[in-house]
């Protein structure tokens, strides 16, 4: 048993890191009721260099120091230096890292506190802090459809148990849909992903309410009552037969969500034609019916009976869960904040997902790639008519790794950028392809190949963000340096694509105070541990899957869908779930370290 | 039921035939000394040139479906060999490819692994014997002052029975055992429910490993191929265990495994087993499986010491096969 | 048997096939061969309607046999077989031409890839002719698990099965659990200690009444089956230990690479030239030191070491970049006023916080210098006696254009992730398959990425491609999920199409046996024939074509289905 | 040849400027949205390198800080917090001292004492020259007024001493300023070295000087206009007033009281209220900090800016006291005026930053001579 | 008509149909002559089903399988090459150009490297010309 003895306590914290700092003298009078506290020292005692240091541990005899506060790993390096100079093993210096626990303001002092007092009697906080438990409703639900949470839901009902599915759209799927292929093995996303969708569909344990929000959040971990809104769809979903004679006859049109805006849809509509489920329904916002009152076009041509209810209103469901997955995902950065790339502007500068869809067979141009043009009524549209672009930009990191804008790397833009190199000289041969990039990260396996192989394809990747870009004549004129030749980059492109960046769904904000999930510095739901739990939460049975949690590709975000899965499952097998960690009575914990410490 | 209980019906009338063959099938016919009496007791031979005297002209003057049971027994090599296959077709109303090279080619088929041009240069100019000048060589038709002298035209292929005329069945062997013509015989003699046509009679379904007696275990793994004059023989192990090709295992049994019995390995002139739709591959295929190595050198070390692949998997049945024949 | 009535169905793909195959002629083509009695195209044979429209026919016209031609079988063939099969037919009726992936998408002569399509659907059509109706099994499966490596992958699989009751028997190659983990001071980006993570779960992993731990043991051979795996484990005094347990996690992770293959680093000469691990070890004694014992006034951090070079690894290590700016935080604590210089081709902090990280890292008042991994490497060499300092680093920096050289007195190099050497044994016992760079390749790179193709069999962590903490430890939690979901649900399916032995043709040569690498076959003494155990048996097919009789038989892939899709497929050829 | 890098060159740099350029993640945002950059001269990202590598030679022959008039546009583009504008604005000064051979510039821009220092020193000097030497010569103060009622100004600073002392500074400070300048040219032609530039272009592109001397047409490529006007307005005043006083002082000290249309008059307002309204604006700016360019004050420009207020304010103070006669006054604002122009000509003109009203339009030139330059 | 080979391919359904796959994913053009047949594993190959392909008018054939120590099935791709090689020796005696006959492994990755492959292979069957097997078989005399 090591002797811990003797302790020394140093307390650091940068303010940068925690503006609402905590109340250091609190917890250093705290930590004084400890008896092995030899001595305590606050960042700004004196100046941290080694002489410092080693003075105190020889003058004070101490054998293990504590380093407490936001971030104390950035200086364990200079206290482990010291302690070997004294001669002590250079492993007692013992980190009590609040921010490594999602401690940021005032009122997490308790649980600060018990950081700090596991550290001191040597007792891992993770072994300490144990929460309490309850019984498990085996039902589960999952917020949203896209692939982390289709994965999440497939993996639950796998092993026979109940999931309901809430997802706010018409269908599941969610981004990954709209994709055209995915990286790096050019699989078509549509053909890997659809078969997840019709197995949802097929899954008689799985409950999808399609078009429905979760509302409310009551009761806790194991036995949560979920309040959900059920948006009037308007078409009833067990009998519509999806012929589409409806959205034929249909006469109000409004902006496809699905192609990202690059097409019409009309007002009774289905998201795209795999959707799941595959039954149509009706945007209030864009119904000639709903907003004055007559049309009904859509009940005339309908072959089914009562299928197709006009006046029908949202309607609040309530269900009883154990277990919350929140796979809630991404929306793009909103290039229009980025004035400097003319995004609204100028017709042929688009963002990804729009140009997603451009290269989609299924999209405005079947998959064509063609320039935004002027119809007849002047309104600017894709549609094969149209010339093709010779020259095409692509401009990295749009919205991401910007502190004006996003300060996070968006983790998948490298790699979807260098997938429309790609896809468009596939396309279009002849055409030439640029890109700007800052670094290239290919990280993932065969991403590296595959970068290796778009350069070998003839693509210009050219090191140099672009600084703006600007239409002159028919031409957009996109303006840099690029890097390593060091020269000013003027090239004349026929079509800018702007490899936007992720961001939090428009709902995290809501959900967040919803769940009790706190979401960190980038409005990314918080993980309870960046390493070991970056699917579980603060809240016992609320787990994360998929880019709520922080950007990341699909193997990714499927990967963490299944881990979060992996959790629910877990915990209905044991018929027990842990509640919520930060909740844990601070008594409870220095209750704890004191069975398990040698010394009282 | 003895062949000679049955004499009362009216005798079946039976031809026994020879293409491109050595005799020895007819002389399995023979082969089965006291029953032969039987079989005559029981059929009369209408047309079988080893053992009596009839023209061609007789047999086609015939009325057609008139023989009620052809034994063909030699490959088709020749314009001569062909014309009588069609013939005896129609007269016949069961038509059995009878031996080997009835069967698949036999032994004359080896041929195909030359051309006519090469057989003839080879039997009219460059045999040791041979003292032909003038390279003459035979040709079909001949006139001299006499008239027009004729001789069937030679193929530049030896082919199986079948692939001229329809055949209803297949004795293999080579020769077939005069015990299967026997039990062959009494069946249709007796008028069992007989097979469905195309299938091989007078043979087991089982290959020859079944009622082979030496020791077999699943050590099937070969370092070197031998030739059974290159290894001392220890009579108890399975040849292919002692690394000596023997044809056993893809070679249907009924012969009654006699070449192993005198340890000699099995050359296979039995022919296929029906699953199999070339007669050498699946051997090949069995032979490659045993093949004790993984680097490509080493594989082609050791099938170095395949000498002769072709021949050795289709000894007997190289026309029968799915190539069929060398390509020129 | 019945009359086959085949139904097949031309799928348009929206323009994916219909652009460079007529789908229309294809459809009257294969419409007129014999048992077809209905040739239909659609825009997506995949879709709800499109399956639909399967399955109406069946019952309407009777079918007893369907053919889709569409994408490739490995994409939709369950889609398909799971249709008909709603619709009354057995799943192994149905059959699937490729003529998207291997024809539409490859060629660009429309008549030359309609008449491929034709050959590729009249093919399939002689092939489903000689269809049977395979049965659907399903065994049961042990509730235990084998972990394979005793890494942070490994542990954190472990403890998700066993917290949620179930056993797990974790073996471990080395003396001590914890990998490489372990052995770090602190993990980026939050600068956490590595080894106080570690802590509590090496005690939850150790004390754990569900986990049994195995040191210092290997494993060769696995038999058995998803559900019903067995080995015998040794350990290092080669005592046997026999496990019996349903599925198999393979967590054996990656080891670092050996730098001094590359010659421009001259790691091995130069003692102060470390590889990143060294440092780890060095960080773990407090004292940064160069070999002399003195505190480097310069300290080099050359990134890609062995990575994203084809001389080397072509692909990206993914956690080398953040180690390395972990590194500068712990130097720069404890030297404040030694140069740090960092060489890097790319920065790749691209997870939660990591740009955030390395903007920090910037404010460390360290060098950063771009060279090219793939050109040119910059040479370390000695110092010459004037120099105040120990080796000179020459590079082309990149950014700058400019030829430069770099003082340094200690070099540490951020070596590239590897498999190990002596993968391919836990590689054939469990029977995975490796990528070209020696990883675990899983069933899916997008969709499935911890399973592999062998069922109850999963590979989490970097043995599936080099990866950081939270993401080896999603995957190895993703992992569990599976593997509790199937202990949850009770059986597995396995393998429908088989081989099997036809006892009346088996002549007994036994050549069969030693073929399956699965020990499926046996031979049966009393019968004198093999035997195939359709469990352990996972449809090769190897001992199909070794049987020199004909008696084996490859289900679904039966000669006389494959010899009469060779003709099909040959018969329309010019 | 490789070129060793110097981390430490780092040490040295800070003292010049904000602290920490590795920000700067080399995306060329700041390069390509600056309307001054052009092909072979680029900035700021590729001077960012020079200092983030250290490289001395390579940032000692830079032509490019002087280019740049920050606009701030780098600056508000920038994804990091690198700040490449007020970098350039630090190499400015360091480069400024990097040019003076005195070794004082560096010692001012480095030590808020030295220069301050330096300031007072020279303040009680000229102090001290009005209130003992001058007076033991026997200038003396007088209340006596003109006949128009104005202060007898020549009485107390005779004007023929002061135009002594005047021609002294200016060719102390010229010379200083030349041999600077030259030293400039040294290290940005001449020691450069990869290129030759023929006397002819010497001569042919001269005229840029003047002309850029004159109208500052780079300073007008910025986007913010109004910047530049001011700073035009600034620098026209500030010329004039320095021809003026040093040239025509006789003419310009006068005791008479000319009517308001004089030239002389005129002169004097417009570079009154150019100097006022120029220091306005950068003083509004710096002090409310919104405007990227105004963000970042190092001690020198604060000292500039307010030292040539005072000298202004003076020297409104001098003309308002002296044509309504309040003798006692003028005499002060008359020493308060030299004290704190005396210090700031002597000091901020050759080795601060007032240095860069010579160094800018030479600059141009020079990239100008770069551009004809034929490898060697 | 100008001469247009057909190949016949044997491909392993892990590595080789895969990587073939991938041509397709990636679009990775080449000559239309090959039809390929999807086998479990390259083990499963019996030299009929390659001597059928030629019978039937194949110009070449094609068998693909992972590449050694890649074998989904462990070894399934050795026992196809010793049979290949085997194979390979027969038809060599039976005067059919060896070139006709090749056995390639691909893995999953290499979508590339199987359109090269398809490309090069058809292009060495024009230059040896139309198999002469089926022909060879069609002669006059038979029924």
């Amino acid at each position: 048993m090591k002797n811990i003895e003797q302790t020394g306590i140093f307390f650091y914290n940068s303010p940068e890191l925690i503006p609402d700092s905590l109340d250091y003298t609190e917890l250093a009078t705290y930590a004084q009721g400890y008896k092995n506290v030899s001595k305590i020292w606050n960042y700004n005692d004196f100046p941290w260099n080694e002489e410092n240091i080693l003075k105190k541990i020889e003058s004070y005899h101490l054998e293990r120091l504590v380093i407490a506060g936001a971030l104390p790993g950035s200086l364990k390096t200079l206290f482990s230096k010291a302690m070997a100079i004294a001669g002590k093993d250079p492993q007692d210096v013992i980190l009590a890292s609040f921010n490594a626990y999602g401690i940021y303001s005032k009122k997490d002092i308790e649980r600060a506190k018990a950081i700090l007092a596991c550290a001191i009697l040597d007792i891992p906080y993770e072994i300490a802090a144990l929460p309490d438990e309850a019984s498990v409703n085996p039902a589960t639900l999952v917020i949203g459809g896209g692939i982390a949470g289709i994965q999440a839901a497939l993996e639950i009902a796998n092993g026979n148990n109940l999931v309901y599915l809430v997802e706010k759209t018409g269908t599941i799927g969610g981004k990954m849909a709209t994709f055209d292929k995915t990286f790096p093995t050019l699989d078509c996303a549509a053909c890997i992903l659809t078969p997840k969708m019709v197995e949802v569909n097929q899954n008689t344990h799985i409950k999808l309410m399609s078009y429905c929000e979760v509302k409310e959040i009551n009761g806790q971990a194991g036995n949560f009552s979920v309040k959900i809104l059920k948006k009037a769809r308007k078409v009833n979903v067990s009998t519509c037969i999806g012929c589409g004679t409806c959205s034929e006859k249909c006469p109000a049109q409004a902006p496809s969500e699905f192609d990202s805006g690059t097409t019409m849809r009309k007002a009774i509509y289905i998201p795209f034609p795999q959707a799941v489920p595959n039954k149509y329904l009706i945007d209030a916002e864009s119904c000639i019916y709903i907003k004055n009152g007559k049309c009904k076009a859509c009940i005339k041509a309908c072959p089914v009976p009562d299928c197709i209810n006009l006046d029908e209103k949202d309607q609040d469901v309530t269900i009883e869960v154990g277990n919350i997955i929140v796979a809630t995902g991404y929306q793009p950065f909103d290039s229009k904040r980025m004035e400097q790339y003319g995004y609204g502007k100028y017709p042929n500068v688009l963002n990804s997902l729009e140009f997603e869809r451009i290269l989609n067979a299924s999209g405005p141009t079947g998959g064509n790639i063609h320039f935004r043009s002027q119809d007849k009524k002047g309104n600017w549209i894709f549609n094969t008519e149209s010339e093709k672009p010779e020259r095409i930009a692509i401009i990295h990191c749009v919205g991401s790794r910007d502190k004006n804008y996003n300060k996070y790397c968006s983790r998948v833009c490298c790699m979807y950028s260098l997938k429309f190199s790609h896809l468009i000289l596939d396309k279009l041969p002849e055409a030439e392809v640029f890109e700007y990039f800052i670094d290239m990260r290919s990280f993932g396996k065969g991403y590296e190949e595959f970068y290796e192989r778009i350069k070998e394809e003839g693509v210009s990747i050219i090191r140099g963000k672009t600084a703006k870009v600007e239409q002159k004549n028919d031409k957009l004129l996109i303006r840099g340096e690029d890097i390593l030749k060091a020269e000013i980059i003027e090239n004349e492109v026929d079509m800018v694509i702007l490899s936007v960046g992720l961001e939090p769904g428009e709902d995290t904000a809501k959900l967040s105070a919803m769940l009790g999930i706190p979401v960190s510095e980038g409005g990314w739901f918080e993980e309870a541990n960046y390493n070991t739990d970056a699917t579980g939460t603060f809240r016992g049975g609320i787990m994360l899957a998929g880019t709520c949690q922080g950007p990341k590709d699909i193997p990714d975000a499927v990967a963490q869908g299944s881990a979060a899965a992996a959790r629910v499952i877990r915990n209905i097998l044991r018929g027990k779930v842990n509640l919520d960690i930060d909740k844990i009575p601070l008594r409870a914990i220095e209750q704890r370290i004191k069975e398990l410490s040698t010394i009282q | 039921m003895p062949l000679d209980t049955i004499t009362s019906k009216p005798k079946l009338k039976l031809a026994i035939y020879w293409g491109a063959a050595c005799g020895g099938c007819c002389v399995s016919v023979l082969d089965t000394h006291e029953k032969l009496l039987d079989i005559v007791a029981a059929a009369d031979p209408v047309f079988w040139p080893i053992a009596m005297d009839i023209k061609y002209k007789d047999v086609e003057d015939m009325p057609d479906q008139s023989i009620d049971l052809t034994l063909f027994n030699g490959a088709v090599r020749n314009s001569e060999n062909k014309r009588m296959a069609q013939v005896l077709r129609k007269k016949s109303k069961i038509l059995v490819a009878y031996g080997a090279c009835a069967y698949m080619g036999g032994i004359p088929g080896l041929a195909n692994f030359f051309t006519k041009e090469e057989i003839f240069r080879r039997a009219y100019e460059e045999s040791e014997s041979t003292l032909n000048p003038e390279k003459i060589r035979p040709v079909p038709e001949y006139e001299v002052p006499e008239g027009k002298l004729e001789i069937p035209v030679f193929f530049n292929d030896v082919l199986p029975l079948n692939k001229v005329v329809d055949v209803d069945y297949y004795i293999p062997g080579c020769p077939p055992q005069s015990e299967r013509l026997i039990e062959v015989f009494t069946a249709i003699v007796t008028g069992a429910a007989l097979p469905p046509k195309g299938s091989v009679v007078g043979a087991l379904e089982k290959t020859n490993c079944d009622e082979c007696k030496r020791k077999k275990t699943d050590n099937k793994k070969v370092k070197k191929f031998y030739r059974l004059w290159e290894i001392q023989d220890d009579k108890e192990t399975c040849f292919l265990e002692q690394g000596v090709i023997c044809m056993g295992p893809a070679t249907r049994g009924g012969c009654g495994v006699r070449c192993v019995e005198g340890n000699s390995p099995c050359r296979g002139c039995y022919g296929p087993p029906a699953a199999c739709s070339d007669p050498g591959a699946k051997m090949m295929s069995a032979i490659g499986t045993m093949i004790d190595a993984d680097k490509p050198e080493e594989i082609d070390e050791i099938i170095e010491s395949i000498v002769d692949p072709a021949g050795l998997f289709y000894r007997f049945s190289l026309p029968g096969s799915i190539l069929g024949r060398k390509l020129s | 048997m019945e009359e086959p009535r085949i139904g097949v169905y031309v799928c348009w793909c929206g323009t994916n096939i219909a652009k460079m195959v007529d789908v229309e002629a294809v459809t009257t083509e294969v419409g007129k061969l014999p048992n077809v009695v209905l040739a239909k195209n659609y825009k997506y044979m995949c879709s709800d309607p499109g399956q639909e429209l399967i399955i109406k026919d069946i019952k309407g016209h009777n079918l007893n046999r369907v053919i889709v031609a569409a994408c490739s079988p490995r994409i939709h063939e369950l889609t398909f077989r799971n249709a008909v099969e709603k619709a009354g037919i057995n799943p192994y009726l149905f059959e699937m031409a490729n003529i998207r992936e291997q024809d539409s998408w490859v060629h660009t002569d429309r008549t030359e890839a309609t008449t491929k399509a034709i050959d590729l659907v009249i093919a399939a059509v002689r092939r489903v002719l000689y269809h049977e109706p395979l049965e659907k099994r399903s065994v049961s499966v042990d509730p235990a698990t084998l972990v394979i490596g005793g890494g942070i992958s490994g542990m954190m699989a472990s403890l998700e099965i066993a917290n949620a009751g179930k056993k797990v028997y974790l073996i471990e190659k080395t003396d001590h659990l914890g990998g490489h983990v372990v052995k770090f001071d602190l993990t980026f980006p939050h600068l956490s200690s590595a080894k106080q993570m570690m802590r509590p779960i090496l005690q939850r992993v150790e004390n754990h009444p569900n986990i049994e731990v195995f040191l210092q043991t290997e494993i060769h051979e696995v038999t058995g089956y998803v559900g019903n795996f067995k080995t015998t484990l040794r350990n290092k005094d080669n005592e046997g230990t026999e496990l019996k347990f349903g599925n198999i996690i393979a967590a054996v992770g990656l080891k670092p690479f050996d730098p001094s293959k590359i010659e421009e680093y001259g790691y091995g000469k130069f003692p102060d030239v470390i590889t990143s691990m060294e440092f780890e070890d060095m960080l773990g004694t407090g004292k940064i030191l160069t070999k002399y014992g003195k505190e480097p006034r310069n300290i080099a951090i050359i990134h890609c070491v062995g990575s994203r070079n084809k001389k080397y690894h072509e692909y990206c290590s993914r956690t080398c970049c953040m180690a390395a700016l972990k590194f500068v935080h712990q130097i720069r604590a404890a030297l404040p006023s030694t140069n740090i210089f960092e060489i890097y081709a790319d920065m790749r902090a691209y997870g939660k916080g990591h740009e955030e990280f390395y903007a920090m890292t910037t404010h460390k008042q360290i060098m950063f210098l771009m060279y090219d991994q793939q050109e040119r490497l910059p040479v370390i060499r000695q110092a010459n006696r004037s120099d105040d300092c120990n080796m000179i680093i020459e590079m082309d920096e990149k950014l700058s254009g400019l030829p430069i050289e770099v003082p340094v007195d200690m070099v540490i190099l951020m070596v590239n992730m590897e498999a190990h050497e002596n993968v391919k044994d836990v590689v054939h016992a469990i029977g995975v398959s490796l990528c070209g760079n020696q990883f675990f390749i899983e069933k899916h790179p997008k969709l499935d990425p911890v399973a592999t193709t062998t069922a109850g069999v999963y590979i989490v962590g970097t043995c599936q491609g080099p990866k950081d903490i939270p993401d080896s430890v999603a995957q190895a939690r993703a992992a569990a999920a599976r593997i509790l979901a199937t202990i949850e649900g009770g059986t597995v399916p396995v393998e429908v199409t088989t081989s099997f032995v036809n006892e009346k043709l088996c002549c007994g040569c036994q050549t069969c046996i030693s073929v399956c690498p699965y020990s499926a076959i046996s031979f049966n003494e009393i019968k004198k024939v093999s035997e195939v155990n359709e469990v352990l048996c996972k449809g090769c097919g190897t001992c199909g074509s070794a049987c020199p009789t004909g008696a084996i038989k490859c289900k679904h892939f039966t000669d006389l289905q494959i010899l009469s899709e060779i003709e099909g497929i040959m018969s329309m050829s010019y | 040849m490789s070129i060793r890098v110097n981390p430490e060159l780092r040490n040295q740099l800070i003292q010049y400027g904000i602290g920490d350029w590795n920000a700067c993640y080399h995306c060329g945002t700041c390069t390509a949205m600056c309307p001054l950059s052009e092909e072979g001269f680029l900035f700021p990202r590729k001077k960012i390198r020079l200092m983030q590598m250290g490289l001395e030679a390579q940032l000692e022959s830079s032509v490019e800080p002087w280019l740049c008039y920050y606009c701030g546009d780098c600056t508000k583009t920038c994804p990091r917090d690198a700040n490449p504008g007020e970098l350039m604005m630090s190499l400015r000064r360091y480069l400024t001292s990097r040019y003076d051979w005195t070794g004082l510039s560096k010692k001012f821009y480095t030590s808020e004492t030295w220069e301050i220092g330096f300031i007072l020193f020279f303040a009680v000097m000229v102090v001290l020259s009005f209130l003992v030497i001058l007076p033991s010569f026997g200038f003396r103060f007088t209340t006596e007024l003109t006949a128009q009622g104005g202060v007898k100004v020549n009485s107390f600073a005779p004007i023929h001493i002061v135009e002594k002392f005047d021609w002294t500074m200016a060719i102390i400070v010229a010379s200083l300023l030349i041999s600077n300048i030259l030293r400039m040219y040294y290290k940005i032609i001449w020691k450069s070295g990869q290129e030759k530039v023929s006397l002819f272009v010497h001569i042919r592109e001269f005229w840029l000087l003047i002309f850029n001397f004159a109208v500052q047409p780079k300073f007008s490529k910025c986007d913010d206009k109004n910047y530049w006007i001011s700073h035009w307005f600034l620098m026209s005043g500030y010329t004039i007033m320095f021809i003026v006083i040093v040239v025509y002082l006789p003419w310009f000290q006068t005791e008479k009281i000319l009517p308001i249309y004089n030239l002389q008059r005129l002169l004097g307002y417009y570079a009154t209220f150019g100097l006022l309204f120029g220091l306005l604006v950068a003083i509004i700016g710096r002090a409310r900090r919104e405007d990227v360019k105004f963000r970042f004050s190092h001690v020198s420009d604060w000292l500039f800016l307010f030292m040539l207020t005072s000298t202004v304010v003076t020297g409104i103070l001098i003309h308002i006291f002296r044509i309504n006669g309040m003798a006692y006054a003028t005499y002060i604002a008359y020493i308060a005026h030299m004290a704190v122009l005396v210090p700031m000509i002597l000091i901020e003109v050759p080795f601060s930053k007032w240095s860069h009203l010579a160094y800018r339009p030479f600059a141009v030139y020079f990239t100008q001579l770069k551009k004809y330059a034929i490898p060697r | 008509m100008n001469f247009r080979p057909t190949i016949v391919a044997f491909l392993c359904n892990w590595c080789a149909y895969t990587g073939a796959d991938l041509a397709g994913t990636s679009r990775l053009k080449y000559a239309p002559n090959i039809r390929i047949i999807r086998i479990m594993c390259s083990g499963r190959i019996d030299p009929t089903f390659v001597l059928k392909a030629f019978q039937q008018g194949a110009d070449g054939v094609l068998i693909c399988g992972c590449h050694p120590g890649d074998c989904h099935y462990q070894e399934g791709n050795y026992k196809c090459l010793r049979r290949f090689k085997l194979l390979q020796k027969y038809i060599a005696q039976m005067g059919i150009e060896k070139e006709r006959l090749q056995l390639e492994w691909i893995s999953a990755s290499e979508g590339k490297q199987f359109s090269e492959l398809v490309n090069n292979m058809t292009k060495t069957m024009l230059t040896l010309g139309p198999s002469k097997i089926k022909s060879s078989l069609e002669v006059e005399y038979i029924k």
